[in-house]
């Protein structure tokens, strides 16, 4: 499997000028590494300043680490390569409204193509193309305020992905969205990856998004705290509670009922497999 | 203060070539005291409903009522300062309408503009900023310098500072974390309780609806589909779908489960904890009975 | 080093330029606010455009003031019926906002004083109205009709005046802005 | 409150003047505002008013939104009339009644005079009715391309101009909320003496600024990792097109400065 992004014993402080001399340096990320593969979806979750965004930050070069090494595609990410390096990943942050920067859909997906000098005629086959794979074409000349919280996102998906980009971070992108808009940008993201095996790493409070990722990097505090799949991170239920994680739905039912004293076989994921233990267990005997 | 609203409508932009019709024939009652959640599909005209509530709208068509106050389309001034008193909004995002230099005179601008006394004004300050679990020293802070979830709090603080015994919520917690989410959704919960208030909730998640409310609206392009208690709403699985909603998981699941048994359950499980509940009384029983 | 200033150079320059839109957005928005009739004085004839313009100078110095003011000014004349005036008001509302900053940030002030702050403003008045006067001089090949705009510009500038004071002294204690 | 307003008064339409290149029409426009001072005398006033009712014809344009257009500007130019009428003394005299007199050449004056203005805010008027704001920013950043040899910052200048455009439905947006918002909190802005309603203002403008000034932040670093580093090196999207309906524009305008030299006097 070929690393398309891997971080080494990281640590990061913002320099904040406390009135006073209260040295304290809050470390936003404290020695954070791991490794990314290609094709892989990462989930990153984390309470409201774990150090999520800081940790995005970090991977496209908005900032660089006091310590430690931030790797892409196998190499160390530097001011030297820091723009190549851009133009190889997409990201897309929280607040639609603030990432909208083409005064039509066609000319904000067209953005990163005019910055990377990419000539016209390709530019317009790109842009059509990645407005496509996010199923915004009927939108090519709409202007932002006159789409939803969803559509901006996708749009902003889109120009992320007219650079045909190997890595795609999403920075909280659903959370200011409505149910319907999250399910559309879910969706896309889906489709993305069972189509061109995009890799991806989201971070989210939205659990069954989650589901969806390969691996899990549990944030705390601007460490990570664990990592796995979905099911070993799920597993530690009362490790995530005790930092205010959430768990999912079929997970906080069997808990429930065992406390009611029903006794099950296993950790359930998904509503299907608790509904087939709950039958084959329960009410078929 | 029951509230109704009779036949209402509203346009926006009357009268001109933009004119854009947001509501139409709105009649709902949301009885004193109870709370009341709004749900409906995005653009259903939620959002517009609640600006009526204290005038910052005025009915295009039909009457709002108030307690004994009645809005319509003539409505001004005095009467409509008298509402706002009564009723406070909890705006989507509100962290946006902070402004003062310290969270302290933030919290006052609402009691003070009411003609509440300073040094009442004051005490309350101190009083809700204990009550929303903020530390005691973000009073003197800029509330510009406050996280996220913080500046949240100060912001609703600043709304339940001049007592308003109508609180009404337009999604309250977006934007947060499910932990924050939950304490908030708690708070108000229990701040229902306490106060003796109306409270009114705009929201799409029909988990926190089912949980905390007594009475369901639905909203659907403009009008007001149907009402009542949410164990009744959330029976009528069709009907919300033709209004492009869903129902809450716990529900679906028990649907799921009665469906696969054959069997359907004592009660509508309006809450995890109720679903669990319900199915182990169900699994109780089917150990009971012999095969 | 040269490689590390060259970066965080284009950083800061790429921000300066989306602040500086954004505050001309900010001073279109204000002058619209004329037509919502926020109901200061006796509605109508006021707008907010420039206190939004004083503001904006003051907190952000001289070259954001220029461009906020003749951009945002200058966009709401050519989208909103008053496209011939639009150059006038360009350079005019450009050259306000100079001043205004370049008096406010006079040796290192950076709108800190209170007392430059008034003087800027005040000493923009008179500048600005003569800007107003040549361009519409001009317009109507007329020396008795532009007068008429005069009073009206001032009544705006007194009004622009006292609402930046107290909302600057407000902003320059929230961080961003310090 | 907000929702009265329309920003833009652009409206799509199909006319050969909404097809022609945003650099021809402002190029034109330009030009003609210069033409408009050759006119002198009756013939020449004509010719423009002809020239003027042309263009409209050929743009399209329901008369509903011409006359709005103008709405703002005929106070002026009824203002303008009357001036010019009793203000000037020469020529012979029309009409007396108590202090009131009238001379010809007040009312010969006026009426060009209103003529001509009226004449440049019509052109103005179409030119914004049949370009979108987002072409007028293009047309201007091709046309003053040349003067970036004179190191004027002409990409610079064209991308703020359209942020600000994108910005200012989301900004206004804000201000309506951020309004309603303190209305709700009891803030009262239509009632009180002149120095409360100033103080009214603030609530409103200091969430404004700050709102502006974080969505600065958020914009600055989206356009930053999606590669933007100054204009050098940049390729265009939007590619204007030059066509001969935009040549025949200055073609006409040439006719139309020949005519106008012709009649003069
Ligand atoms: N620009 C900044 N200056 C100073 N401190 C900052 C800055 N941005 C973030 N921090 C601090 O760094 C820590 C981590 O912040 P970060 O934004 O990475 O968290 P997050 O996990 O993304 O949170 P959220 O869920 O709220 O987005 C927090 O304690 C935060 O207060
Ligand atoms: N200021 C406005 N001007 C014109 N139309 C508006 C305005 N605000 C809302 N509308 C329209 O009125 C309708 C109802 O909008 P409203 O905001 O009340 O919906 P909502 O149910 O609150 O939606 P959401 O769930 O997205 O918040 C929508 O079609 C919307 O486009
Ligand atoms: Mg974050
Ligand atoms: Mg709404």
């Amino acid at each position: 499997m070929k690393e398309i992004a891997s971080m080494h014993h990281v640590t990061f402080s913002y320099d904040t000028e406390e009135e006073g001399s209260s040295l304290i340096q809050n470390k936003a990320l404290d020695d954070v590494s791991f490794t990314l593969y290609e094709g892989q979806w990462l989930a990153i979750v984390g309470h409201n300043g774990s150090g999520k965004s800081t940790l995005a930050k970090l991977l496209i070069g908005l900032m660089f680490p006091s310590s430690g090494e931030v790797n892409l595609f196998l190499e160390s990410l530097s001011e030297e390569n820091l723009w190549e390096m851009r133009s190889r990943m997409g990201i897309v942050f929280q607040n639609p409204d603030n990432q909208f920067v083409g005064s039509t859909v066609q000319d904000d997906v067209a953005f990163a193509l005019e910055n990377n000098g990419v000539p016209h005629e390709m530019m317009v086959k790109r842009v059509y193309e990645a407005l496509e794979q996010v199923k915004m074409t009927d939108y090519v000349n709409h202007e932002p305020h006159h789409l939803s919280g969803g559509q901006k996102q996708r749009v902003a998906i889109a120009g992320a992905l007219a650079l045909r980009p190997e890595l795609l971070i999403l920075d909280e992108a659903t959370s200011m969205l409505d149910p319907q808009g999250r399910e559309e940008v879910i969706e896309i993201v889906k489709k993305l990856r069972a189509e061109i095996g995009l890799t991806v790493v989201s971070i989210t409070h939205d659990l069954e998004e989650v589901l969806l990722a390969d691996r899990v990097l549990v944030m705390n505090e601007g460490k990570v705290l664990m990592t796995g799949t979905p099911q070993e991170i799920f597993k530690q239920e009362t490790e995530l509670e005790s930092i205010g994680l959430d768990l999912p739905f079929a997970l906080r039912i069997s808990e429930l009922l065992r406390a009611a004293g029903v006794e099950l076989q296993g950790n359930h994921m998904t509503e299907e497999e608790l509904v087939n233990e709950l039958w084959t267990f329960h009410f078929s005997k | 203060m029951d509230i109704s609203f009779q036949q209402v409508g509203y346009l926006y932009a009357k009268d001109s070539p933009f004119e854009k019709r947001a509501l139409q024939n709105v009649t709902a009652t949301i009885p004193s005291g109870s709370y009341t959640s709004i749900i409906g599909h995005t653009g259903s005209g939620k959002s517009t409903l609640l600006l009526h509530l204290n005038g910052l709208l005025k009915p295009s068509e039909g009457v709002v009522k108030i307690g004994d106050t009645l809005i319509t389309s003539q409505t001004k001034g005095k009467q409509l300062k008298d509402i706002r008193h009564r009723v406070g909004i909890v705006f989507q995002f509100p962290e946006h309408q902070l402004f003062e230099e310290t969270v302290e005179k933030d919290i006052m601008f609402g009691p003070l503009n009411f003609g509440v006394p300073k040094e009442i004004a004051r005490d309350r300050a101190h009083e809700l900023v204990r009550l929303l679990g903020l530390p005691e020293d973000v009073l003197q802070k800029s509330p510009f310098e406050l996280s996220g979830g913080q500046m949240r709090r100060v912001a609703i603080a600043g709304v339940l500072a001049f007592k308003p015994s109508i609180l009404v919520l337009d999604e309250p917690t977006a934007g947060l974390d499910p932990r924050g989410r939950k304490e908030i959704m708690e708070l108000f919960h229990r701040l229902h309780e306490t106060e003796n208030l109306t409270t009114i909730l705009v929201t799409h998640s029909m988990e926190d609806a089912a949980r905390y409310s007594d009475r369901i609206l639905v909203m659907h392009e403009g009008t007001s589909v149907m009402e009542g208690p949410p164990e009744e709403i959330f029976e009528q699985e069709e009907q919300l779908h033709s209004y492009r909603l869903g129902i809450p998981r716990s529900v679906h699941f028990q649907r799921k489960v009665e469906n696969m048994i054959g069997q359907r359950f004592g009660r509508i499980a309006l809450t995890e904890e109720m679903l669990a509940q319900e199915l182990s009384v169900a699994i109780e029983r089917k150990g009971e009975r012999p095969c | 080093m040269q490689k590390t200033q060259g970066y965080a150079a284009s950083r800061a320059k790429t921000f300066d330029l989306i602040l500086t839109s954004m505050l001309a957005s900010l001073v279109f928005v204000a002058t619209l606010l004329l037509n919502i009739k926020l109901p200061i004085g006796n509605g109508g004839l006021i707008h907010l455009g420039t206190a939004m313009l004083f503001i904006a100078s003051i907190l952000f110095g001289p070259k954001k003031g220029a461009l906020a003011g003749a951009i945002g000014m200058g966009l709401f004349d050519l989208i909103s019926g008053w496209t011939l005036w639009a150059p006038i008001t360009f350079l005019t509302r450009g050259l306000q906002g100079y001043i205004v900053g370049k008096i406010a940030w006079s040796n290192g002030r950076k709108g800190t004083s209170l007392k430059f702050n008034l003087l800027a403003m005040t000493v923009s008045v008179p500048i600005t109205i003569a800007g107003y006067y040549i361009g519409e001089r001009i317009l109507y090949n007329s020396w008795i009709i532009p007068l008429a705009s005069i009073p009206g510009d001032i009544v705006q500038c007194i009004v622009g005046i006292a609402i930046a004071i107290p909302v600057c002294a407000m902003l320059k204690k929230v961080q961003f802005f310090k | 409150m907000l929702e009265k307003m329309i920003i833009g008064r652009y409206i799509p339409g199909n006319s050969i003047v909404h097809r022609m290149d945003p650099r021809s029409k402002l190029l034109f426009v330009f030009l003609f505002i210069i033409a408009v001072f050759l006119a002198n005398n009756v013939a020449s006033y004509a010719v423009l008013l002809g020239f003027t009712v042309f263009v409209i014809a050929l743009a399209r344009i329901r008369p509903y939104f011409l006359v709005n257009g103008l709405k703002p500007v005929i106070f002026l130019i009824a203002f303008t009339l009357l001036l010019h009428l009793f203000f000037t003394r020469e020529g012979a005299i029309l009409f007396e009644w108590k202090f009131i007199k009238i001379y010809e050449e007040g009312l010969r004056m006026g009426i060009f005079i209103s003529i001509r203005f009226l004449v440049l805010v019509l052109i103005t008027t179409i030119l914004t009715l049949t370009t979108s704001p987002i072409s007028i920013t293009d047309g201007l950043e091709t046309l003053l391309n040349p003067f970036k040899k004179l190191k004027l910052p002409v990409h610079e200048l064209a991308l703020m101009m359209s942020i600000s455009l994108r910005f200012i439905p989301t900004l206004m947006d804000e201000t309506d909320k951020i309004l309603k918002a303190q209305l709700a909190r009891g803030s009262d802005l239509s009632t009180g003496s002149i120095k409360e309603r100033v103080q009214a203002v603030i609530p409103l403008l200091v969430p404004l600024f700050v709102s502006a000034f974080k969505r600065a932040e958020d914009l600055a670093v989206a356009m930053e990792v999606r590669g933007y580093r100054g204009g050098e090196g940049r390729t265009r999207f939007r590619q204007l097109s030059w066509q001969t309906r935009d040549t025949g524009v200055l073609i006409a305008f040439v006719l139309l400065v020949a005519v106008l030299a012709w009649v003069r006097k």
